[in-house]
């Protein structure tokens, strides 16, 4: 029977099994396959805080969607057309999400007694009439995997069975045309050290191939075309990857040594294990005993004239406050990187929330004004390093960036840059070399136009100099506890900070009408569902202006000037109004908030329905 | 020695480790004495000032950093030993010195502290343990004895002290010792043989704080009655101490140290101190000769070993990756694992 | 010769001298008298870091000033009118305050030219002319006071001259008719242990006034009479004695133990200290190893079913950030005092700051709402401790308390609260006996007024159950990821600390004309400040309105409305703007800040013309 | 044994101890074991269920609470032993018990463990050691071995571990011990053991990680071939081990131990293990006899000595001050120091 193709214009594909299925990896391999092919896409991976909860059970269950389409896209996708169900559990968590007439592709071994009780599964769904509304092939996984793989030796059953996610693999890459090399390459290479797992991976993933192609279960496939991207080479890259390549590169452009001093803390330990890869480039990576001391090593490197980072997540920032007060004070170079998750407190680990910001501002004792950054996709994360960089280098502070669990861990089509074009940090810092000020060196003498201190570095003769956290004189930086010194010290750094603006790009508002009234200002991660839910209404006849921040503080200069340039401004966060709290305070307007706070990004469609609430468009 | 900017070799002089600050602390804190006895020492370091950073938390002992014409960073609370292990990893090149309090190194920094030991990381940390907290005028410190009467303590504290020699030993420290304020002379000496050791050097020295808790160390520390009771221990040789060496050190089969008249029991039965056991044993059992010191207390080197330096084994992990790979190329990285053109 | 006794209103005296000369000591006993005359009162010390700096030094200089008056006053005065200069040093860093035609004291004996070196002269000003607009009185304490001692035995000379300052407190007391029973009582008591001391001291202080009265050198004293205060028994007290006694209070009038954890800290110390003190009534203080300790064992001792505290400055609430959050996501009672003081970092620490609002407000990660309070002068500390237990107690959260420095150390009379009416707090919460859901123990079912959750302490039979700072079901409290879940939990959080609201007083005006446009809005130690400047622009026929907060979150019901209600709003804090930011972004009123960071509360006369400006009145 | 609210009395078994939460380890994780152990002894303690509490820091270990029906508190990652702390202080009529991961304990932790120990607060610290990060997906940790490749260390990690029982008698320990996840029988007699000293009482124990660090401890750990490798140390006897007790430990003069063959030296010479002594100078050596467990590794008590326990000296200042000065009297408070009246 000569299957036919159908041509579509995007996907969105749900992989879900429990911890132990390897549901991540097929997710990251199919992606991969998609993105060679030159589809746009997005990616959500979704995993339990278990390391792997016993098996079958409903809170064990791990999920990865992807959205890729034949163009521009903006989000993971709001809900699957197709859902892999790998055992009963993973229907169940995940059935209520698949679009109407969705496909549902289900390993119907897995639906033995135990495993539907363990799934609270009073009756199977595969034969109660529930599944009616769907689309639905019952493919018994487990059979025609350990049939693939029968004669290969010296591997259990259960050996044998892990290979079930890559006969899945190469039943969807089937399905929907992916190109087959790269997947059986990467197999080659991961399982390179013991043949006979790479041999049984590589069967099963062929035999999925050939099971879609010849059986009479499936009668068509699905063409995808490649996107209209702009002209290079790409990659696929999720956030994490992306900070830890920013990090490389700003160590590479800035000619600085970089040290990352981190502790594992999810959803950021990933960028300390990737840095620690990158000894080639110099780059040092400590885990410390805590989040203290990894901040306090930090800092305590970029004394020594390197390039100090750390890295964490939320509870990891609380406990680094003390210590970014204190590179205030010393007014040195500080990247701290905050991957944000659900809080509050130890909260839900591995989801994502957009919790830290006002943390990020105000989350120090006394007047203790740093610069904050925010990532707005995947990609972004490698460009928003940079600048943290350069701003930390040029004006000697403390440079929060945030990024979260979505961003992290999801992933996106990524334009290589040109090395060469990358900025340039060599000139946004010189180590000072001799006296400023009569024949002395005076630590706290500001440049005039930045208002950063000299950083002086070990090493150089002649420079020797204290610093502290105790109030110093402007200029000499002896301690001082003058009180008409203080009281100028704290204006001086409110100043330098507050002076970046000058040195950021003005905010840009995407209103392609130019005639919108309402304005939706939004900031790290909303990015994509803002920007697909603002293409939805315009769809419908409905302006709107979106402007995206990535400087949370100091905001771009005109940002008061755009804000009061429309009737109505919508915020919608991930958390209970925070950038919200911040322009109302700074630019007074009535801005009101959409708040979704529920370890989840926003869904287009739930997104363009609250705008459409707000902005009292009726249905 | 250091040079003068113009390539020159100048030998340097105490004065040259004299910052223009004035010194803050109370008259008579045995603080003076330390400071003059470290700046006195440095000259012999031969070492360019520049190439030396003093880093330190907070507290009276923390305000050292100011006064040594040095880099020097007065850090926050009980950080010091993680600021400066930063320090170090990024700049195995300088020579690191901590400068910190019981307080500071013992109560709130005594996380820090174990690892920095743990892991071995190049720096000479100098702690003032005065058996308070001086700067915040008088609580009683992790190392005050127990049933100390101090400020927040009215009736006596409750929490038994730490012997800093012996939670030093245990948390794997490869450099040991402890000396006095004013005993110069010794200090010197120990300060010696800790620059020429690499690793973490953790040095005790028993301060005086003669406003919040004068005397504590009397019964060591007294230039007179107090030279009976210092243990100091020579590498190699057997234990003696006091009037004429009479008193001795000697083991027991159960590992327990004894005080013992030299003449009763015989030289061969004296202890031989051997810094350099591999196993510290020996010299855990010795820290335990005193806990506060009341009576005679060992001072000198307890242990030191060789072992890997923390950065020294970073630095080897990078010279390997480029010796292997060759040096990092920025955009090859960017281009790893699959990519796609778009034409 | 017969001495003239004058009557004055008010008075401001500044004793300083060399931290070892027992400033501190002098002006306490002088306040001490001054009260117990029944004068209104309010002091300022103002002692250096240094514990006992080198002699003669500038930086060693320690204050302390007093103002008193047969009035109400507000403010520990903005200038002297008498100034007491042990040594040069106390000279030049004071005179430049004293008002004009004011009277100097000073110890003669201690202008010598080492001493005057070490204070940075070139020329003696006593000589030179310099004083020549002050009414200067030359006295030669040493010498007098060591005549007075002759004859005692057992002192060397320099134990002699530290009574130097008693002789300084008999020429002060008589100068202002101050009673002497109570300072003679107060020797004999400190110094019984050693009576040569107790002998030296008491001679001292009755040699000074006795050369008051019969030398030639004063022509005249003065009264002040005592001030209308309401009627009742009075004492003197300062914010941090205040604290320790509203936690005694807050433990008798609650019936619980309460458990306090703390770690030293400038200016927070002292209430450990004196708390320690308090054994007799059950009361429990550790000093830990660390703030994070501190916090995470008052927390444990709530758990367990005690009223749990912490105390600590800005570095230390820092440290405590990721156990607050816990202590939010537990929900249980956690009383949290700050002592702020000048920052960022190490700062100032004996010096003033309104700077940990913000801090206090948002410094956790993730959505992490907390009660907030801020005491208003020394004697409001022990009722805002008082309200802060009620709080914590009946909304089972965490509650911040604000101090600072300047009403930690400054001190004010006190009418002291018949116990009865102190505020019952045994209403304020019960502990749940027994099933409370279908015959099971839901630790995270809520009381539908309060939404506050129950308090199950260890020793309940049957009430078993487990709580912790992973995300929680509503209502059973087990571990949940569920997103919906996340977002109620959430919700309920925040909730419940808004409706405290409904649960504190109206914020009340004081408007005497009842026509004032301006409003001046403040908190926490500025009360006296402001109220001074208001009174000030008041005597001028300016009419302004000035509000007062006590309750920082949430705010008192009616803030809106009070804003609304004024034309100008002008918010003065010792910090860059932080209430301001907080009813700008809540209410989008236009308020304006008067801001002061110099490590100093404001003085009134500044005050008033800074709110001139404000509201361009012309001078 | 535990009353049901009634008044009356009931034997409890261990299902009275399981809570009917879902038990989230990986299949196979030694945690279970752990788990199984401590419900199963539970009944003994002979203690009602609600005055049981389980306190935990962050980490697969530190789910434990969620497990055991008894009061309990999941913290935040390190500052179990410090909540454990104030709740043993505020209420020392509970039973309070800390279970914490080598991650939560000794690095994030590592001070308030320490403190706790030398405090001596009444209560029992579960370690369990598995040489990695568990929860947060397999980084090394302050007990993994030097070189050890993880995730956050793709070519060894470089710094020295610690090993918990030095670390522990160099904090002053009253009570150090160590067992196996797997070893019931030895897991419970210590736990019993421990249950009747009074003070913390820190217990190492050795588990697998089976997805992250498989095998760590097999030289001791399996049940065939470990078994070898066992020093199970008993109190007052000599130390002996391996096939046939064939194997035996003593001290050099020079405090260093070894293993020898007790047939060689003879029995005479054996040392002999005395849990109850003060100076714990023989612990510290027995503790060095194994870093890593490679070979033969002690197990059982190292050390238990009687120590005032800090609650109870908080309670008995506070009876005291009740003795001298009656019962506290707010309205009299309030009144002390100098008053005046205003009428
Ligand atoms: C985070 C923080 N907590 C507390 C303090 C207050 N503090 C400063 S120094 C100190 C203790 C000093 O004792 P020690 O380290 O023994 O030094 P010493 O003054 O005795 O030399 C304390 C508690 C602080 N500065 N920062
Ligand atoms: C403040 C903070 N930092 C980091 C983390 C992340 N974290 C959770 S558990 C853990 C380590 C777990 O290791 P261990 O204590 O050995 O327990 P195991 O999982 O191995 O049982 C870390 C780093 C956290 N939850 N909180
Ligand atoms: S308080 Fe004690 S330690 Fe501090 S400077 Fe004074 S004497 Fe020295
Ligand atoms: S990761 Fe390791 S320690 Fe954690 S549950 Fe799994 S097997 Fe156990
Ligand atoms: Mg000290
Ligand atoms: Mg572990």
């Amino acid at each position: 029977m000569a299957k036919t193709v159908q041509e579509v214009d995007q996907v969105v594909i749900r992989f879900a099994g429990d911890s132990g299925d390897g549901m991540q990896v097929t997710g990251d391999r199919f992606t991969n396959a998609t993105a060679v092919l030159g589809n746009d896409l997005a990616t959500l991976p979704d995993f339990p805080a278990e390391i792997r909860a016993p098996a079958g059970t409903l809170f064990g269950v791990s999920g990865f969607q992807l959205h890729f389409a034949d163009h521009d896209i903006l989000t993971p996708g709001d809900a699957p057309n197709v859902l892999v169900a790998m055992n009963p559990a993973a229907l169940k968590t995940n059935i209520s999400d698949l679009l109407p007439g969705g496909t549902l592709i289900v390993n119907s071994d897995a639906f033995d007694d135990r495993s539907l009780a363990k799934a609270e599964y009073a009756n199977n769904p595969l034969t109660d009439g529930s599944l009616a509304g769907y689309e639905v092939y019952e493919v018994p996984l487990n059979k025609l995997t350990l049939g693939a793989l029968e004669g290969i030796t010296g591997l259990t059953q259960k050996d044998m069975l892990r290979s079930k996610n890559m006969f899945a693999l190469g039943l969807l890459s089937w399905m929907f045309s992916r190109p087959t090399d790269g997947s059986e390459g990467w197999i080659r290479d991961k399982f390179g050290k013991s043949p006979e797992v790479a041999e049984a991976n590589l069967r099963a993933f062929r035999a999925g191939i050939a099971f879609g192609e010849t059986t009479e279960v499936f009668t068509h496939s699905f063409v995808i075309k490649p996107a209209q991207l702009d002209p290079g080479t790409y990659r696929n890259i999720t956030g994490n990857q992306a900070i830890t390549l920013g990090l490389v590169a700003a160590s590479v452009r800035s000619g600085l040594q970089l040290v990352l001093a981190g502790y594992p803390i999810t959803p950021a330990s990933d960028v300390l294990h990737e840095l620690a890869r990158h000894k080639q480039f110099g780059i040092k990576t400590m885990q410390c005993e805590d989040e203290i001391a990894s901040a306090a090593a930090a800092l305590g490197a970029s004394f020594a004239g390197s390039l100090g980072v750390t890295v964490t997540s939320g509870p990891g920032l609380d406990l680094k406050s003390e210590t970014i007060g204190l590179a205030v004070s010393v007014e040195l170079p500080l990247v701290v990187l905050d991957i944000q998750r659900a809080g509050p407190s130890t909260g839900m680990p591995t989801k994502t929330e957009q919790g830290d910001l006002l943390h990020a501002m105000f989350g120090r004792h006394g007047e203790a004004p740093v610069a904050i950054l925010a990532a707005s996709s995947p990609a972004d994360c490698f460009d928003i390093v940079l600048e943290a960089a350069r701003l930390a280098l040029k004006y000697r502070t403390p440079v929060i960036v945030l990024s979260d669990a979505f961003l992290a861990t999801g992933s996106e089509p990524w334009k290589l840059p040109d090395v060469e074009s990358l900025p340039d940090l060599t000139t946004a810092f010189e180590f000072a070399t001799g006296p400023n000020h009569e024949g002395e060196f005076w630590p706290f003498l500001r440049d005039e136009e930045t208002l950063a201190r000299p950083w002086a570095i070990p090493g150089t003769p002649g420079l020797e100099h204290r610093i502290g956290g105790i109030e110093k004189h402007d200029g000499t930086g002896d301690i001082s506890y003058d009180p008409e010194n203080h009281h100028r010290m704290t204006l001086l750094r409110a100043q330098k900070i507050a002076g970046i603006s000058k040195d950021i790009p003005r905010l840009e508002v995407d209103d392609p009408s130019g005639s919108a009234e309402t304005l939706v200002l939004a900031w790290g991660s909303t990015f994509g569902p803002v920007r697909a839910a603002c293409k939805r209404l315009r769809n419908n006849n409905v302006n709107v202006a979106h402007a995206h921040l990535r400087h949370m503080n100091p905001f771009p200069s005109n940002l008061g000037e755009v804000l009061h340039g429309y009737k109505r401004v919508i915020v919608p966060e991930n958390n209970m109004g925070q950038l919200l709290k911040l322009v109302r305070a700074e630019f007074l307007v009535d801005a009101q908030g959409i708040n979704k706070v529920a370890g989840a990004p926003f869904k287009a469609a739930e997104l363009t329905q609250a705008l459409e609430a707000h902005m009292e468009i009726p249905r | 020695m250091t040079s003068n900017g113009n390539g020159q070799v100048i030998q340097l002089t105490k004065k040259d480790f004299e910052s223009d600050q004035q010194v803050r602390w109370c008259p008579g804190c045995g603080d003076y004495a330390i400071l003059a006895t470290v700046q006195s020492f440095m000259p012999e370091l031969g070492i360019p000032r520049e190439n030396i950073v003093f880093i330190s938390g907070i507290g009276c002992a923390a305000r050292f950093p100011y006064y040594m014409e040095t880099y020097g960073m007065h850090g926050i609370h009980g950080r010091a030993p993680a600021i400066a292990s930063g320090l170090a990893v990024a700049r195995p090149d300088l020579n690191v010195w901590v400068v910190s309090g019981d307080g500071d190194a013992l109560s709130i920094g005594g996380n820090h502290l174990i690892h920095a030991m743990r892991r071995n990381v190049n720096m000479t940390i100098l702690m003032f343990n005065n058996q308070i907290y001086g700067l915040t005028k008088g609580q009683y410190s992790p190392t005050s004895e127990l049933g100390k009467v101090t400020k927040s303590t009215p009736f006596g504290s409750a929490d038994y002290p730490f012997n800093p020699i012996s939670l030093a030993l245990g948390a794997e420290a490869s450099f040991v010792a402890r000396t006095i304020d004013n005993d110069r002379a010794h200090f010197t000496e120990i300060l010696r043989k800790a620059v020429a050791h690499k690793g973490t050097k953790f040095i005790e020295v028993y301060q005086n704080c003669n406003i919040f808790n004068d005397g504590a160390f009397d019964a060591v520390r007294d230039p007179r009655s107090g030279r009976e009771n210092r243990i100091y221990l020579e590498d190699k040789k057997p234990i003696r101490f006091g009037k004429d060496e009479s008193k001795g050190v000697i083991m027991d089969s159960d590992a327990q140290l004894k005080i013992v008249d030299v003449e009763e029991v015989g030289e061969a039965r004296l202890l031989v101190h051997d810094e350099n056991a591999v196993i510290p044993g020996r010299a855990f059992a010795l820290s335990r000769l005193s806990h506060s010191p009341t009576g005679p207390v060992p001072l000198g080197i307890f242990r030191s070993v060789e072992r890997p330096v923390y950065e020294d084994l970073v630095e080897q992990q990078i010279a390997q990756a480029k010796e292997r790979g060759g040096p990092g190329d920025l955009a090859k990285l960017l281009r790893q694992g699959e990519t796609w053109e778009v034409s």
